[in-house]
């Protein structure tokens, strides 16, 4: 293991060609836990580079990372980078436990609170017309894609419950306002057939 | 259990004669149901856990018949989804009471469909009995396919991962900060001990003597301990740090940290270091 | 009653081209919590590739990252990439943490051999009334702070230590002279009175 630790490393100046800037907010950006926002990025060169060049920066980076094994990503909470769609089968050869595949229970009560947000189980169970597991919802604060945002002042103080940060990055989105556009559902449509159909995109 | 009761008395005609027809949807008779309203009492189980309740259930049963949803035809509907209800119950399914009071749902709109409607107020429209059980079938369809919606997006962990490589925090030697007022305030530390001799007083002239006494012991262990005395003049520095060189030797002289040889008047001044050891 | 899963992402087939394998590689090893073994790295093309041959694509990978803002590293448990060191001080700006701080016998130390230069052990141990633990003087020897200038010739001939430019270079002064001035104690004041006097403005 040749872990020799060099010397005090380089002082962190702002270097001065954005080839350089790139690279640090490549090295920066590939060993964040967590998303990082333009704030932070900011911080990285002691709030001496504006917003504006961050971005295009940011940018250019994504692009050089076109086509590659990862791609750089806007999200809510920030930039980040992932892995590409195409190598998943590889990597899921390394982890044989199966990546988590919801019900459709656990899908249509995280629809609903993502599109009617904030909501009580209570109003959950009425649009589904059937009660609601304790199960589905824990299934999704335990992931993190779901917490109680406040209590609906009416008797009993349901839990009001709300899609988190956590939500919208893991699933590659900036805002509530990039999920997919809720079908219109045409009454006069054939069912059956619309049953088939791609949804629209959003 | 009266819910029960309906069902019973409701779904025995159904099915059974194919020939007369069930109902008259948008004038086309229905005659009979759907082939696949038949269910292999081994399947039941399992249509169960297909449906997401009565209403994916309806919505089910809707979908096959190709109805408009705005104008649903109660009294079929309402049969088909006892049949099945009644299947259920008759395996011995534990039927989720959600099923049940959906049943006496559709069976009051269909009473109330066959009742004269009440006069709305002038202009208004009235109601008609469907139209809740329609406003919350099209709201579950919305949900439904946008959990499909949903479940399409590349979803971390399943469809991607995120990338976070090592980071080895010992690559990062952190060493203390000093300031010159963390050693003014050492010193003051050391005063409060009362250890401090009044011959240890300092004052700022004698200090750049000291620095410059370090500066000559160092000049001449790199000179290998020994250097003539002119040597460490550079007048370029002038005449104030001149002056307080010559202090820091004479300093030093008197430490008897070096000691200076002239062989006669007016010969070059050699200093040599008191323990003669240079780096060369 | 379709459940609404996804499209199975391409299937995983051992890439052709080396530069694709190397891709993989790249997206596997980026993505990993822990260091990879060559038997781990091999699962993932379904060990359809032989060791050697892995081991080649990945001393490539290792030399296509030289320069960059990661190194590819072997190390105990398998292959794994790491953040440059050079990188580190950026990445330090995200997380800061409280910087460390010298123990008061080393605070000490400093400024007697700042203040009294050239001294020896001994003259510390005078001043500040007890004995200087050699890992004190080499705390200060390490940092480059102070060095031995020579020796006293009396018994034992112990070392000179005094402050270095480096010393004066870090704590931004250009010279001793720039140290803030000691009090003025007059001797027949009782030290304990001095120490509550306002120091002399330099």
């Amino acid at each position: 293991m040749d872990t020799a630790i060099p010397d005090q490393p380089a002082s962190a100046e702002l270097p001065a060609q954005p080839a350089e800037r790139k690279r640090v907010l490549e090295a920066v950006l590939l060993s964040a836990r967590e998303p990082l926002s333009l704030l932070e990025l900011r911080r990285v060169f002691n709030d001496e580079i504006a917003s504006d060049v961050l971005r295009v920066l940011l940018d250019e980076l994504r692009a050089e990372w076109n086509g590659r094994s990862l791609e750089l990503l806007p999200v809510a909470s920030g930039w980040r980078f992932r892995t590409r769609a195409e190598f998943m089968p590889y990597l899921e050869r390394l982890h044989p436990e199966k990546p988590p595949r919801y019900s459709r229970a656990v899908l249509e009560t995280l629809a609903i609170i993502a599109y009617r947000q904030p909501v009580t189980r209570g109003d959950i169970e009425d649009i589904r017309g059937v009660s609601v597991a304790t199960q589905v919802i824990r299934v999704l604060e335990e992931r993190g894609w779901v917490d109680v945002v406040g209590h609906r002042d009416t008797p009993g103080r349901p839990a009001l419950l709300a899609t988190t940060r956590k939500f919208l990055d893991d699933l590659g989105l900036r805002s509530l306002a990039e999920l997919p556009e809720l079908e219109q559902i045409n009454p006069t449509l054939d069912l059956a057939d619309a049953q088939q159909q791609t949804p629209a995109a959003g | 259990m009266s819910v029960c009761a309906i069902v019973e008395a409701d779904a025995a005609a159904p099915g059974d004669d194919p020939v007369s027809p069930l109902a008259r949807v948008y004038g086309e008779p229905l005659a009979q149901l759907p082939h696949d309203l038949y269910i292999p009492p081994d399947a039941m189980a399992v249509m169960l856990d297909a449906f997401e309740g009565p209403l994916d259930l309806l919505l089910y049963l809707i979908r096959r018949a190709n109805v408009n949803v705005l104008d649903i035809p109660m009294a079929p509907l309402t049969e088909q989804y006892l049949t099945y209800v009644e299947a259920m119950r008759s395996q011995n399914l534990e039927l989720a009471a959600d099923y049940l009071v959906m049943a006496a749902m559709l069976i009051e709109i269909k009473s109330r469909m066959l009742l004269p409607r009440p006069k709305a107020p002038a202009g208004d429209e009235a109601e008609d009995p469907r139209a809740e059980l329609v406003r919350r079938l099209i709201e579950y369809e919305q949900m439904k396919r946008a959990a499909y919606g949903l479940n399409e997006l590349p979803q971390a962990e399943r469809d991607f991962d995120w990338v976070e490589v090592w980071v080895e925090k010992a690559l990062l030697r952190r060493l203390p900060e000093v300031s010159a007022q963390d050693l003014q305030n050492a010193w003051r530390g050391i005063l409060r001990q009362a250890k401090l001799h009044t011959r240890h007083l300092v004052q700022r002239e004698e200090l750049s003597v000291r620095e410059h006494m370090g500066i000559i012991l160092r000049r001449l262990r790199a000179a290998g301990g020994f250097v003539e005395f002119v040597d460490l003049f550079d007048p370029r520095l002038g005449a104030p740090v001149l002056v307080v060189h010559f202090l820091a030797l004479l300093e030093l002289a008197r430490e008897h940290l070096l000691e200076m040889t002239q062989v006669e008047a007016f010969a070059p001044i050699y200093l040599r270091l008191a323990d003669g050891h240079g780096d060369s």
